[in-house]
């Protein structure tokens, strides 16, 4: 249905997003084994992504590329978190934290969801995310109990991060129209929450005290990021309409 | 010297030498200084292709792109590794990258302008690094015999989607093909002289061919790839730059326009046009990732300290 | 006291109160307060223009938006001369913004989405500052108004450019039109609250009047902007998204919808969409500049001390 | 001549790419009197990049417009000096120093080309060129002699842009055709080498050791720089095919 795409379409952005972000780091890391593994959990995000965009535009007639390259930028679904620039390495994984914690939580449950495509998707996802998660925590917990540098910057990277949190976990009328189906993000925030403590507080790092932002709740305004972010994604494939690569 | 006397037995036999294995010490510094500029050359060949990841047309596209960039990191990692077994650590060598002592292949001081240029790297480039490479399979030195097998493997794959890569856009739309053929163009004389000087101009390749490192000169393995491209860009429908291409019956050889040298040892010289960007930008990355790897020093320092204590 | 019995004579005169004059203390906070706020709005609302400078869609709007933006900053240089002559330094107002002890007007904290937002902000909040501005060119403290003279005759300027580039878009294509109602439907509400809370909500408000600095009431100003905007967007064929907007015979006012209030105290409170953007960005370029300052301070340092040994 | 209109193009080109690269200052300057400094500079260039492409659209019938934004990248005959991207605020007065050096030395020679047009874009903005000029090298001085660290960043900004100052004076076929009207960019060296070196010297600095980089000549190719920069400044024009702003 038109309410399953355009929740598929959530999932796809978000994921298609951070990707797009994370590429970046492809040969910019700070060691040589970085390089290869933001480039996985790039990888592996974008692949999330090419399913759920698949899926998606199976309801419109649309290929996943129609969805990545063609739409503009109110059409996108992404939240402002993934939007965010990379800053530094502790500001990319402050984002790798809050949303593969995230992330995780949320395809645990959608393997559950009545709508078996979204569920198999998540399956798949699902061991993916976990090499995330154990991946931004383990880094989460070198920078902020490193050196007093890495502290700081570790802790800033959560400070920068944290407004556009608060959105991962609003429900609206979208989610309130599929039960069964969506997962309903307030409810992972709780799981969030205690996991995240746990890990800053292992980290010797604090829970944020930073107002969140007002953002977009999933709708057509984005963060002032996204359309600097969709030029430079869709500028070859908008110069060459029509064509197939 | 006994040390010498195997050393010379396992040559004779085409064996192999391994790390704990006496060898004479211009093997030992040959074989870093080329295993080393191998894998330096694979750090920075990221940089053109990384340069159009986040521009990639076509999801797929992006995907097979990124997976390559990152198999290219891997083969920097044996590499080193390879390297390393000959007694100098990472470090240093990669410090010899950084200021500008080791060299790496100038190729890769050529810009990618376009997407086309993803399909003419993969093709022309790997290709060539393959014809260089399978023969170092076969390397006297074990460990990096090993490497070049399992960097063949994936360079071979490489090769097939930059051909894919073309063979689409050849397929394609009226500027899809010519940016194609801009980027054979581009570079088809660059990826020609990957195999280095001509032979009269190498006198280093009769000792490396001695010690069984390389089997077969510049020239001759030139030959081979411009045999091959020849053929396989009919496939594509385009061309390649050059209107003396053609085999000489007579020698069995294939025989082509004379290159530009004095353009090849003026990039090689530092001078090509991206020599200063990639050594900024992964001069920018240490430095940048400074702070963050003395950070895991400390974090592992305080673990073992704490797994110490308990 | 002599002083207040001067200053409450050019008050009562509606005359003006110039730097050298005793003033009483909460004068000189509010009016303190009051300009740097200002000041803080003119650097900040460089932002979400700025955002479009390098997109701008022609070439003579690139270069009319950078002159606006540029003006911007020029404002805020006024202003922050203006409050420093009430005795706190540049630094200090400086340093009370980066830390988040001062405001600046909420408006900035939407974001600019898209290239009818520069009209939008033109139109609407430039609008809405000069409205708030005008009366101020008589406020009391003589360098406050001279200060909003300039400002204010330069800011009739950009609002015309903005109303332009509505104009432009609401008579082009049907993606033009619906770019520019879509921005006025996002900052019309924002703007409307530019002019502060209800009255029986401001209760600062009635000593400002009766110090000279403000003239009429938050109310009184908006609704005076409701008319002007009311009929301004008929030129433009576009409509305000407010059907309650009407013209009360009796009272001789314009009335409106409510306004959402509580997202005004929202963004007030720091949890606007931009709110953490703009003060990283601000506090971002202060800190990067920070070594630029620095050695411009030690090469006029030496310059002054080798001028002296001569 | 279609000859001209070529020059016209090239000095367009490096007016505006530099002009775009400059406006990313504006409300990020080290302090606003520089947001308002390098605004202006930004402003003059766009002011010289606007007449330059309006003449050279003459000869095709193209507007100023036409030719910024709907271009390709191929297309554009900047030099890669103007492309490089900003780095800090010493690198950026390092390509300022640079270039406005160079475009005092070729503008005052180009008031007395035979071609009218040509002479009276360049003596107007003879004077702003001037102001650029001194602002550079006051920056120069100031960061050159200021504090270790800005002397080395001004140092380390000099060495970076230098690869690409060789191509500033590199005389072609096209100038060979247009004797007369078009300067010859290596009679500009000397001047140039003389006063750089002057500067340099009283802001206790060195002339770069550096080696040229193979640039494009004025060609078709261009760094990779470019391709980032055209995206952003062409996106919302190219949204909106036939529109007028």
């Amino acid at each position: 249905s038109e309410d399953v795409a355009e929740y598929a379409l959530r999932l796809g952005d978000d994921a298609l997003i951070l990707a797009q972000r994370l590429s970046w780091w492809i040969s910019r890391a700070p060691e040589i084994e970085e390089d290869i593994a933001l480039g996985n959990v790039a990888l592996d995000l974008l692949g999330h992504a090419r399913s759920f965009l698949t899926y998606a535009g199976s309801a419109w007639g649309k290929s996943e590329d129609d969805l990545a390259y063609w739409r503009q930028e109110s059409e996108f679904r992404s939240c402002f978190l993934v939007e965010q620039p990379n800053g530094d390495f502790g500001k990319t994984i402050a984002r790798q934290l809050v949303f593969s914690i995230y992330q995780h939580e949320l395809y645990s449950r959608l393997v559950d969801s009545a709508d078996e495509t979204l569920a198999a998707i998540a399956a798949k996802s699902l061991k993916e995310v976990d090499y995330h998660r154990d991946h931004a925590i383990q880094w989460t917990l070198r920078l902020g109990d490193g050196t007093e540098e890495s502290h700081r910057r570790m802790q800033e990277g959560l400070n920068s991060v944290w407004p556009y949190v608060h959105e991962l976990f609003v429900d609206d009328e979208l989610i309130e129209r599929l039960p069964g189906v969506a997962v309903r993000p307030s409810e992972l925030r709780a799981p969030f929450d205690a996991l995240l403590a746990q890990v800053l507080g292992e980290a010797t790092l604090e829970v944020p005290d930073v107002q969140p932002a007002m953002t977009g709740n999933r709708g057509t305004r984005h963060s002032e990021h996204l359309g600097y972010l969709l030029a430079e994604m869709q500028v070859v494939a908008r110069e060459h309409p029509g064509a197939t690569w | 010297q006994a040390g010498q006397a195997y050393f010379d037995k396992i040559i004779a036999d085409d064996s192999r030498i391994e790390p704990a294995d006496w060898m004479p010490e211009g093997y030992r510094k040959t074989l870093t200084r080329q295993i080393s500029q191998h894998a330096h050359s694979e750090i920075i060949g990221m940089q053109p292709e990384a340069n159009f990841i986040t521009r990639a047309p076509s999801l797929k596209r992006k995907a097979i792109l990124m997976a390559k960039v990152q198999d290219e990191a891997g083969h920097g990692l044996y590499l080193y590794s390879a390297a390393e077994t000959l007694g100098t650590p990472r470090e240093e060598l990669f410090d010899q990258l950084l200021t500008g002592k080791a060299k790496y292949s100038s190729i890769f001081n050529y810009p990618a302008l376009t997407w086309a240029d993803m399909g003419a790297i993969g093709w022309l480039v790997d290709g060539a690094a393959i014809v260089n490479q399978v023969p170092l399979c076969r390397a006297s030195y074990g460990p990096y015999g090993r490497a070049m097998v399992r960097v063949c493997k994936e360079e071979s794959f490489h090769q097939r989607q930059g051909f894919e890569i073309l063979l689409e856009l050849a397929n394609g739309t009226e500027a899809q093909k010519q940016m194609a053929q801009d980027a054979i163009n581009r570079f088809y004389a660059p990826a020609l002289m990957m195999f280095g000087p001509n032979d009269d101009e190498s006198p280093n390749s009769q000792q490396s061919m001695r010690w069984n490192i390389k089997r077969f000169s510049n020239d001759e393995l030139r030959q081979r790839f411009v045999g091959m491209i020849q053929e396989q860009v009919k496939v594509l429908g385009l061309t390649l730059p050059d209107d003396q291409i053609r085999f000489n019956e007579e020698t069995g050889k294939w025989e082509y326009g004379e290159l530009d040298w004095n353009e090849f040892y003026e990039v090689l010289k530092g001078r090509g046009p991206c020599n200063a960007q990639r050594m900024e930008r992964r001069r920018e990355a240490h430095e940048n990732g400074a702070w963050v790897r003395e950070a895991a020093s400390a974090y592992a320092a305080k673990q073992s300290q704490k797994a110490q204590v308990a």
